[in-house]
C-alpha cells in the first residue's frame, strides 16, 4: 500500500458520501436522474474503498489522517478493526437504504435536501466510526444530530416538529455532556488515540473520583444516542420520520452510534482494568438490563408497527451495552456481533413496515390480517427478521445472544442468563403474535390504502429488493456464521487483536 | 481710606441698592411689562455705578473694558426688553396656543 | 476672608439653581434655571483660576446649550402635562449616593502629584506656543482634540439623521439691526481670542464658541440664508478642521526622521498650531450653529 | 485650603442632584438637562483638582484643563445629538 | 508606525471625502474598505513576528503623550472590526436597489470603524473616554436610520450612553486626582487597594457594563439593535458592545490592585449568570425575530464575562483564550444571525418569528446561515464557538467550579433552545410564508460568509490561539 493511500483513505472515505451529499443540494427538485446516479456513485464508491481498507486492515496496514484541530487534541481518522466493523455496516446498509429511499420517496417534494442530508448523516457516521481519539469523536457525534435533526423533520407536520424539537432537547444535551466529559478527560489525561486497554491506568490511583465523574458523563452523553432507559425517550418519538430515516438512521446509524461510543469509551479509554477497579461495571449492567427488559415491556402495548419495532430496538441496542458492561471477552464478542446483526435483522423489519405502510397504507397491527398473500415475499423478509429479533437459531440473532449468554456464564453473572431468557420471551410475544397475524390472520376489511406500484411484482422493485437483500443477509451471517467472511469471526480478530483482557 | 476709595465704595452700595431694587421689582409687580421695565431700567443703572465704583479703584485698561461691557449689557439689555414686551403684547392681543407657533405672524 | 464667604455664597447659588431645575414642577423654569446654573458654572470656573473654561462654559454652556434648549422646548408645549412621578425612592437612593461619593472625594489627598504638570512646564519651550493648556491640546495631546472635532461632526451627522422643522419667526428690524451690529463685534472679538490663544486663555473652542452665537444671532434674523449643509462651500468649512488635523498628522509621518503621527516639527509647531487652530474654529463656528440653527425647511436631508 | 473641599463637596452634590433630575425627571429634557448637570459636577471635580496645585503656590494644572475643556465640547455635542433627537421625537405624530 | 495609523486615518479621511462628496460615496467606501484588508492582515503578520510594539503620539514620551500599543489580541480585533466592516458593507451594496439605506449610511459605518480602530489600540484612559463617547454616538446616529420607529429606542441609548461615559470619566477622574496619570500600562501595579481606588474603579466598571449592556445595565440593547436596519445591528451587535467590554479586561488585568480582584470577579460572575439565563428565557419568550437575536447578544455577552470573572478569580491562560474566542466568535456568528435575519424579515415581510414558517424551503440558503451561526452560538463542534467553550471547559474543570460548570450546562442549553425555535419553525411544511418576489442570492451569501467563517474556526484554533499567547 503506497504510503500516500494510507494516509488519505478514511478521509476519501467520509468524503466519498459527504462530496455527493453537498452536491446534492444545489441539484432542483426536478433533477431526478442526476441525484440518483450522483448517489449511487457515492454508495458504491464507498463500497469499493472500505473493501479496499478492509483487505488493508486484514493485513494490518495503520491507516491513519491526522489534521490539527484543538491545541493537544488533533481530528485523528483511524481505521481499526474495531471502526471498520462498523464502516462495513453502515455503508452495506446505506446501499439498501439508498435505493428503498429512491422507490419509497418517488414523488415527495424535497428529494434534494432529503438525499443531501442522508448522505451528511452517513459521511457522520462513518466519520465516527474512524474517528482517532475522543474529541474527533465528539465532532461527529454532534455533526450526526445535525445531520439527522432536518430528517426526523423532514415531513414538516406538526408532530414530526415536535418530534424533531424533543429529539434535539435529548440528543444537544447528550452531546453537551459528552463534551463536558471529554474536556474533564483531556485536562486529567489528555487526547491520546484509542489505545487497547485505554489510556486512563495510570490516573487510577489519584484521580479516582473525577474518573468515575467523567465516566459518568460520558455514559449519559453516549446513552442518550444508544436508548438507554432515562434517556429513550426521543427514539419512538422519531418514528414519524419517513420509512428510509427511521430504517437507517434509528435502527442504525444513530443508535449504533451510541453503543459503539460506549464500547470504545469502556475498553479504548478507560479500559477493562480501570472499569473494574472502580467498580462501574455493574450500574452500566444493570442499567442496561432494565433497559433490556423495559423496552420489550412497552413494545407489548404498542399498537403502532413502527412504535413496536422501535421499543424492540431501544431493548436490543441495550444488549450491546450489556455485553460491554460485562468486561469479558466473550460477551465482547457476543456484543459486537448483536451489533451488526442486530442492525441488519432490524433494518429489515423497518423495510418490510415501510413496505406494508407505503403499498397498503397500513400502520397498525390489526390492519395486517392476511397481508402474507397479498405481499408474500415482504412477509417472509418481515417473519426472518422477527425470528431473529428473538433469537431462533437459523437467523443471526440466534449467535450474538449464545455468545451474550455464554459472556454472562464466563463472568460468573448467572442471573443475566435469567435476563436473556426474560427477554427472549418478551421478544417472542410481541413478535409472533404479528407474524401469525401476517399469515393465518382473516382479512376481514379491505387494505386502508392500497395501490398497484408494479404488475408483476407485489410493490415496486425498488421497496422490494432492499428488504430481501437484508433478508439474505441474515440468513447468510446465521448459517456460515464459523467461515472468514462473517461478522462474528471479525469480533473475534477485534476482540484477539484490540481487546486486552488480563484474565 | 483715602476720599477715592470712600467715594468708589459708596457707588459700589448705591449700585447693590438698584440691583436688589430692581430683583424685588421683578417678584413683586403683577404684570409682564412693569416686571421688564424694572429689571431692565434699575439693573442697567446699578451696573452702571457698579462700572464707576470699580473704574475707580482700576487701571484705565479695565476700566474702558468694564465700560464697553457696559454698553454691550445695556445694548443687549434694552433690545430684549423690547422683544419680550413685543411678544407678551402679542401674546395678550390673540391668546393663541403656543403649540403651533407656526401662525405666529 | 472675603474670598471664602465668596466661595461659599456661589457654591449655594450653584446647588440651589441645580436643585431648583431639577425638582420644579414646569419645564420652562427648568431651563431657565439651568441657563443660569449654566452662568454660574462660568463664574466659578474664573474663580478656580480656570479662564479657558470659563470662557467656554459661558459661551457653550450658557449660550449654545440655552439656545438648544429652548428650541426643543418649544415643541414640549403643547404636549401633555406628565405625572407628578413620587420623590421618595429616588431621594433615598441619590442620598446614599451621594453621601458616599461625598465620602470619597474627600478621601482625595490634599498634596498634588505635581509631576505631569512640570513636564508640561518642561516641554512647554518646544511646544510652539506658550499657554500651556493650548499646547496639551493641540501638541502632546493632540489626538483627543482631533477626537473630539469628530465628535463634533458626529453630533451634526446625527442631527442632520433626524431634521424637525424649526419655527422661524420674521425678524423684527430693531432685532434685525442690533443683530447686525453685534455681528461684526463678535467676529473681531473670536478672531481675537483664536489669535491670542497662543499665548493667553483663549483658542479654537472658545473663539468657535463665540463665532457659532453670531452667527446663529444673524440666522434667527433671517440674515444667512446660504447658512445649510448643502451649500458645498459651508461643508467644506465644517470639514475644514479635521481634515487639515490629518492632513497636518500625515504631513508630520512623511517628514524625515520622527515617524509618529501627530508629532509637530519644533520649528514649524507654532505656524502648524495656528493653521489648524483657524480651521478649528471655522469648523466649530459652523458645526454649532447649523446644529442651534438646524436645517432650512425646503430641502430634505438627504446629501 | 477650606475652599477647595468647598468645591469638591459641590461637585459631589451637584452629582447627586443631577442623578435625582435623571431618575426622577419626567421629562426628556429634563433627564438631558440632568446629564449636563451631572456633566458639569464632574467637571467641578477635575477643575478643583487642577485648583489644588494653586494652594501649594503653583500654576494650575493646565492638563486637566484640557481635558476639562474638550469634556465640555464633547459635552455639548451630545446634548446637541439629544436634543435634535428629542426635538424630531416630538415633531412627529404619535 | 504606519500601518497603525492608516488603519484609523484612512476610514476617517475616507468619511470625510464621502461628506464632501456625497455621489461617489459608495465608490471611494468600497475602495477604502478592501484596501484596509491586507493592511490589517500585514499588521497582524507584523506584530506576530515582531512582538509587541507601541507608540507615543506626537513623540512626547510616556507620562505626556498618549499610548497606543498593538499586541496580538489589538491586531486580531483590528482584523475582525476590518472584515466585519467590508462584509456588511459589501451586503448594503448588494440590497441597495430592494431597500436602500439612506446616503448616511457609508460615512457613518466609515467614521464607527475609525473610533473602533482608535479604542483597540489606545492606552490612555481619557483618549478611551473619548473614543467610547465617539462609538456610543456614532452607534446611535446609525440607529436612526431606519426612520421614526427607531427614535425613541435611539434616544434611551444615547442617554444611558451618555449616562456610562459619564461614570467612567467620574472614575478617571478619581484615579487622576490620586496619582496624576492617564496611561494604563503606568498605573499598572501602582494602586493601592484604598476606599478612593475602589469607588473610582467601581465607577468606570459600572460605566463599561452599561455600555458593553452585561445583565442588569442591557435594558437599551435589545430595543435599539432590534428597531436598527440588519446590517447596522449586525455592527452594533458585534463589534460596538466588545469595545466597552475590552477596555473591562484592560482595566481589570492590567490596573486593579489585587485586593479588589475577588470582588469584582464576583460581581461579573454574577451579572454572567443573569445574563446567560435571563437573556436566553428572553429570547426565548420573544415574539419578534429581531428582538430574539438582540437578546441572545445579552446572553452570549454572559459567556465571555463570565470569563472575565475567572480571568481575575484564577488567572488561568484557558480563561483568557476563553474570552477573547467568544468574543472574536461571537461577533461573526451574530453578524451572520442579523445578515441572516434581516434578508428573512424584508423578504417574507415577517417581524415575527412565526411567520419565518417553511423559511428552509423559501429562502434556504439565509436560513442556512442563522441555522450554521447558531451552531457556533450554542457551541456545537467544529464552530468558534465551541473551541471558546473547550477552553472555557478546561478552566472550569481546572479551578474544580462545578456549579458554574452546571451553569454553563444550563446557559447551552437555552441557547440551543432560542436558536432551534427558529431553525425547527424553517422545517414547518404547512404553510409556508411565500416570499413577496424572489429573493436575493448574492445578500444571502453574505449572510452565510461569515457563518461558515465562524463554523471552521476551531480548525484553525492553533494560530489563534499562539496569538493570543494563550496555550491550553
Amino acid at each position: 500500500m503506497q504510503a500516500w493511500s494510507l494516509e488519505f483513505l478514511p478521509l476519501l472515505i467520509v468524503l466519498s458520501s459527504l462530496l455527493p451529499g453537498l452536491l446534492i443540494f444545489t441539484l432542483k427538485e426536478q433533477q431526478v436522474a442526476l441525484r440518483t446516479s450522483l448517489n449511487l456513485l457515492g454508495v458504491v464508491l464507498k463500497l469499493v474503498l472500505v473493501y479496499v481498507m478492509w483487505q488493508g486492515v486484514k493485513a494490518g496496514d495503520n491507516y491513519e489522517f491526522r489534521l490539527a484541530f484543538l491545541p493537544g487534541a488533533d481530528l485523528i481518522l483511524h481505521a481499526d478493526a474495531l471502526s471498520l466493523l462498523f464502516v462495513v455496516l453502515s455503508s452495506v446498509l446505506w446501499l439498501a437504504t439508498t435505493i428503498y429511499a429512491i422507490g419509497y420517496l418517488e414523488n415527495s417534494p424535497l428529494r434534494s435536501r432529503f438525499f443531501g442530508y442522508f448522505s451528511l448523516c452517513v459521511s457522520a457516521t462513518v466519520g465516527l466510526a474512524l474517528a482517532g481519539n475522543l474529541v474527533s469523536f465528539l465532532l461527529f457525534y454532534e455533526l450526526l444530530t445535525l445531520a439527522t435533526f432536518p430528517l426526523v423533520v423532514h415531513r414538516g407536520t406538526p408532530q414530526s416538529l415536535a418530534a424533531g424539537r424533543r429529539y434535539l432537547a435529548y440528543t444537544l444535551s447528550g452531546g453537551l455532556l459528552l463534551m463536558l466529559g471529554v474536556s474533564l478527560l483531556h485536562l486529567l489525561a489528555g487526547s491520546p488515540d484509542f489505545t487497547p486497554g485505554g489510556y486512563v491506568l495510570p490516573l487510577l490511583a489519584t484521580e479516582g473520583a473525577l474518573l468515575k465523574v467523567a465516566f459518568a458523563l460520558l455514559i449519559a452523553g453516549l446513552g442518550v444516542k444508544a436508548a438507554l432507559f432515562p434517556l429513550h425517550g426521543w427514539l419512538p418519538q422519531a418514528m414519524v420520520a419517513p420509512a428510509p430515516v427511521s430504517a437507517l438512521l434509528h435502527a442504525v446509524a444513530v443508535v449504533k452510534a451510541g453503543a459503539f461510543g460506549i464500547v470504545r469509551v469502556v475498553y479504548d479509554v478507560f479500559g477493562v482494568e480501570v472499569v473494574s477497579s472502580l467498580d462501574l461495571a455493574w450500574p452500566l449492567l444493570f442499567l442496561a438490563a432494565f433497559t433490556i427488559l423495559f423496552g420489550s415491556w412497552c413494545a407489548l402495548a404498542q399498537q403502532d408497527i413502527k412504535k413496536r419495532l422501535a421499543y424492540s430496538t431501544i431493548s436490543q441496542v441495550s444488549y450491546i451495552t450489556l455485553g460491554v458492561a460485562l468486561l469479558g471477552p466473550l460477551a465482547a464478542v457476543g456484543a459486537l456481533v448483536h451489533l451488526v446483526h442486530q442492525g441488519v435483522m432490524k433494518i429489515t423489519l423497518f423495510f418490510c413496515a415501510g413496505n406494508y405502510a407505503e403499498t397498503l397504507g397500513i400502520h397498525k397491527i390489526r390492519e395486517l390480517n392476511g397481508v402474507g398473500r397479498r405481499m408474500p415475499l415482504t412477509s417472509v423478509a418481515f417473519t426472518l427478521g422477527a425470528l431473529g429479533m428473538i433469537g431462533i437459531p437459523p437467523a443471526a440473532g440466534f449467535i450474538s445472544k449464545w455468545y451474550l449468554g455464554l459472556g454472562a456464564a464466563e463472568v460468573a453473572q448467572p442471573w443475566l442468563i435469567l435476563v436473556f431468557v426474560l427477554s427472549g420471551l418478551l421478544n417472542a410475544c410481541y413478535f409472533l403474535p404479528v407474524v401469525y397475524r401476517i399469515w393465518f390472520g382473516v382479512q376481514y376489511s379491505a387494505w386502508p390504502a392500497p395501490q398497484r406500484f408494479s404488475q408483476r411484482l407485489e410493490t415496486h422493485w425498488m421497496l422490494l429488493v432492499p428488504p430481501v437483500f437484508t433478508m439474505l443477509l441474515i440468513l447468510l451471517m446465521g448459517l456460515f456464521a464459523s467461515t472468514e467472511l462473517s461478522p462474528l469471526s471479525w469480533s473475534e480478530l477485534i476482540v484477539e487483536r484490540e481487546f486486552s483482557f488480563d484474565d | 481710606m483715602s476720599i477715592l476709595q470712600l467715594c468708589s465704595w459708596l457707588l459700589l452700595a448705591l449700585g447693590v441698592v438698584f440691583f436688589l431694587a430692581g430683583s424685588l421689582g421683578l417678584l413683586r409687580f403683577a404684570d409682564s411689562f412693569s416686571r421688564l421695565h424694572a429689571v431692565t431700567k434699575a439693573d442697567t443703572l446699578g451696573l452702571g455705578l457698579v462700572v464707576i465704583g470699580l473704574s475707580l479703584q482700576s487701571h484705565w485698561r479695565e476700566a474702558c473694558l468694564m465700560l464697553l461691557i457696559w454698553l454691550v449689557v445695556m445694548g443687549s439689555g434694552a433690545v430684549s426688553c423690547q422683544l419680550l414686551a413685543r411678544f407678551s403684547h402679542e401674546q395678550q392681543a390673540n391668546p393663541v396656543e403656543p403649540a403651533d407657533p407656526g401662525q405666529e405672524d | 476672608m472675603g474670598l471664602l464667604l465668596f466661595d461659599v455664597v456661589l457654591c449655594a447659588l450653584l446647588l440651589t439653581l441645580a436643585g431648583a431645575a431639577m425638582l420644579s414642577r414646569q419645564l420652562v423654569h427648568a431651563v431657565t434655571l439651568f441657563i443660569a446654573f449654566g452662568v454660574m458654572m462660568a463664574l466659578a470656573w474664573a474663580r478656580l483660576q480656570a479662564p479657558d473654561l470659563a470662557l467656554a462654559e459661558a459661551a457653550i454652556g450658557a449660550g449654545l446649550t440655552g439656545a438648544l434648549c429652548f428650541t426643543a422646548l418649544a415643541r414640549y408645549a403643547g404636549d401633555a402635562g406628565y405625572p407628578k412621578p413620587k420623590l421618595w425612592l429616588p431621594l433615598v437612593f441619590v442620598a446614599a449616593v451621594s453621601a458616599l461619593l461625598l465620602y470619597s472625594v474627600f478621601q482625595i489627598p490634599a498634596q498634588p502629584t505635581t509631576e505631569l504638570s512640570e513636564r508640561v512646564a518642561e516641554h512647554l519651550a518646544v511646544s510652539g506656543v506658550s499657554h500651556p493648556v493650548t499646547a496639551v491640546l493641540l501638541n502632546f495631546r493632540a489626538w483627543d482634540t482631533l477626537l473630539e472635532l469628530l465628535v463634533l461632526l458626529l453630533a451634526l451627522l446625527g442631527a442632520r439623521q433626524v431634521p424637525s422643522q424649526l419655527p422661524l419667526h420674521a425678524g423684527w428690524s430693531l432685532s434685525v439691526s442690533w443683530s447686525r451690529l453685534l455681528s461684526p463685534m463678535l467676529l473681531l472679538l473670536s478672531a481675537y481670542l483664536l489669535w491670542r490663544g497662543a499665548a493667553a486663555p483663549g483658542g479654537a473652542f472658545q473663539a468657535g464658541a463665540l463665532l457659532a452665537s453670531g452667527l446663529v444671532i444673524l440666522r434667527l434674523n433671517q440674515q444667512l440664508a446660504w447658512l445649510s449643509w448643502q451649500n458645498f462651500a459651508v461643508r467644506t468649512l465644517v470639514l475644514a478642521g479635521l481634515i487639515a488635523f490629518v492632513m497636518a498628522g500625515l504631513a508630520s509621518l512623511l517628514l524625515p526622521g520622527q515617524l509618529v503621527w501627530l508629532s509637530w516639527p519644533v520649528a514649524l509647531a507654532g505656524g502648524i498650531i495656528l493653521l489648524v487652530e483657524t480651521f478649528a474654529t471655522l469648523a466649530i463656528a459652523l458645526t454649532l450653529a447649523l446644529l442651534v440653527v438646524g436645517e432650512p425647511e425646503q430641502e430634505p436631508a438627504d446629501a | 485650603m477650606l475652599s477647595f473641599y468647598l468645591y469638591l463637596a459641590t461637585a459631589a452634590l451637584l452629582l447627586g442632584v443631577g442623578s435625582l433630575g435623571l431618575w426622577r425627571g419626567p421629562e426628556l429634557l429634563r433627564r438631558i438637562l440632568a446629564l449636563n448637570v451631572i456633566g458639569a459636577g464632574i467637571f467641578m471635580l477635575m477643575v478643583s483638582l487642577a485648583y489644588r496645585p494653586v494652594l501649594y503656590g503653583e500654576p494650575a494644572d493646565s492638563v486637566l484643563h484640557a481635558l476639562v475643556l474638550t469634556g465640555l465640547v464633547v459635552a455639548v455635542s451630545a446634548t446637541a445629538f439629544a436634543l435634535a433627537l428629542l426635538g424630531r421625537l416630538l415633531a412627529r405624530p404619535q | 508606525m504606519w500601518p497603525a495609523v492608516l488603519l484609523v486615518t484612512l476610514p476617517l479621511a475616507a468619511a470625510l471625502l464621502m461628506l464632501l462628496w456625497p455621489r461617489r460615496a459608495r465608490v471611494l467606501h468600497f475602495a477604502v474598505a478592501v484596501g484596509l484588508l491586507p493592511l490589517a492582515v500585514s499588521f497582524l503578520l507584523q506584530v506576530t513576528v515582531s512582538g509587541e510594539q507601541q507608540w507615543f503620539l506626537g513623540n512626547w514620551g510616556p507620562l505626556l503623550a498618549i499610548r497606543w500599543q498593538a499586541d496580538g489580541l489589538t491586531t486580531l480585533l483590528l482584523l475582525v472590526s476590518v472584515t466585519l466592516h467590508l462584509l456588511v458593507s459589501a451586503y448594503v451594496g448588494s440590497i441597495q436597489r430592494r431597500n436602500p439605506l439612506p446616503a448616511a449610511f457609508w460615512p457613518l459605518s466609515n467614521l464607527l470603524l475609525a473610533s473602533l480602530q482608535a479604542l483597540w489600540l489606545s492606552r490612555d484612559l481619557f483618549n478611551l473616554y473619548v473614543c467610547l463617547e465617539l462609538l456610543g454616538m456614532v452607534a446611535v446616529a446609525l440607529v436612526t436610520l431606519s426612520g421614526d420607529k427607531a427614535l425613541r429606542p435611539a434616544l434611551d441609548y444615547l442617554l444611558y450612553s451618555l449616562f456610562a461615559s459619564l461614570c467612567y470619566l467620574l472614575g478617571v477622574a478619581l484615579i487622576y486626582a490620586g496619582y496624576g496619570v492617564l496611561d494604563i500600562p503606568m498605573l499598572a501595579g501602582q494602586l493601592e487597594a484604598n476606599w478612593l481606588n475602589a469607588v473610582a474603579l467601581t465607577l468606570m466598571t459600572l460605566g463599561l457594563m452599561l455600555k458593553a449592556a452585561c445583565w442588569p445595565l442591557h435594558l437599551w440593547l435589545p430595543a435599539a439593535h432590534a428597531s436598527a436596519p440588519a446590517p447596522v445591528s449586525a455592527l452594533l451587535s458585534a463589534l460596538v458592545v466588545k469595545g466597552p467590554l475590552f477596555i473591562l479586561y484592560l482595566l481589570w488585568t492590567t490596573l486593579a490592585p489585587a485586593a479588589f480582584l475577588p470582588a469584582a470577579a464576583y460581581l461579573l460572575a454574577s451579572a454572567a449568570l443573569g445574563a446567560m439565563l435571563f437573556g436566553g428565557i428572553a429570547a426565548i419568550r420573544t415574539p419578534y425575530s429581531k428582538s430574539l437575536v438582540a437578546y441572545s447578544t445579552v446572553a452570549q455577552l454572559g459567556y465571555a464575562t463570565l470569563a472575565l470573572a475567572f480571568i481575575l478569580r484564577f488567572n488561568l491562560p484557558e480563561f483568557v483564550a476563553a474570552m477573547w474566542l467568544f468574543v472574536l466568535s461571537h461577533a461573526l456568528a451574530k453578524a451572520a444571525c442579523f445578515l441572516a435575519i434581516g434578508e428573512l424579515q424584508h423578504t417574507l415581510g415577517a417581524r415575527q418569528v412565526e411567520q419565518l414558517k417553511g423559511a428552509s424551503q423559501t429562502m434556504p440558503l439565509a436560513m442556512f446561515a442563522f441555522a450554521v451561526a447558531g451552531g457556533s452560538l450554542i457551541g456545537l463542534p467544529p464552530s468558534g464557538g465551541f473551541l471558546a467553550k473547550w477552553a472555557l471547559l478546561l478552566g472550569l474543570w481546572q479551578s474544580q467550579q462545578f456549579f458554574w460548570l452546571l451553569a454553563l450546562v444550563v446557559a447551552t442549553l437555552l441557547s440551543a433552545a432560542y436558536v432551534f425555535r427558529v431553525v425547527v419553525l424553517a422545517f414547518d411544511r404547512a404553510a409556508p410564508t411565500a416570499p413577496d418576489f424572489s429573493p436575493q442570492r448574492l445578500p444571502q451569501y453574505l449572510a452565510l460568509l461569515p457563518a461558515l467563517l465562524v463554523w471552521v474556526m476551531a480548525v484553525f484554533s492553533l494560530p489563534l490561539l499562539t496569538l493570543l499567547k494563550q496555550e491550553l
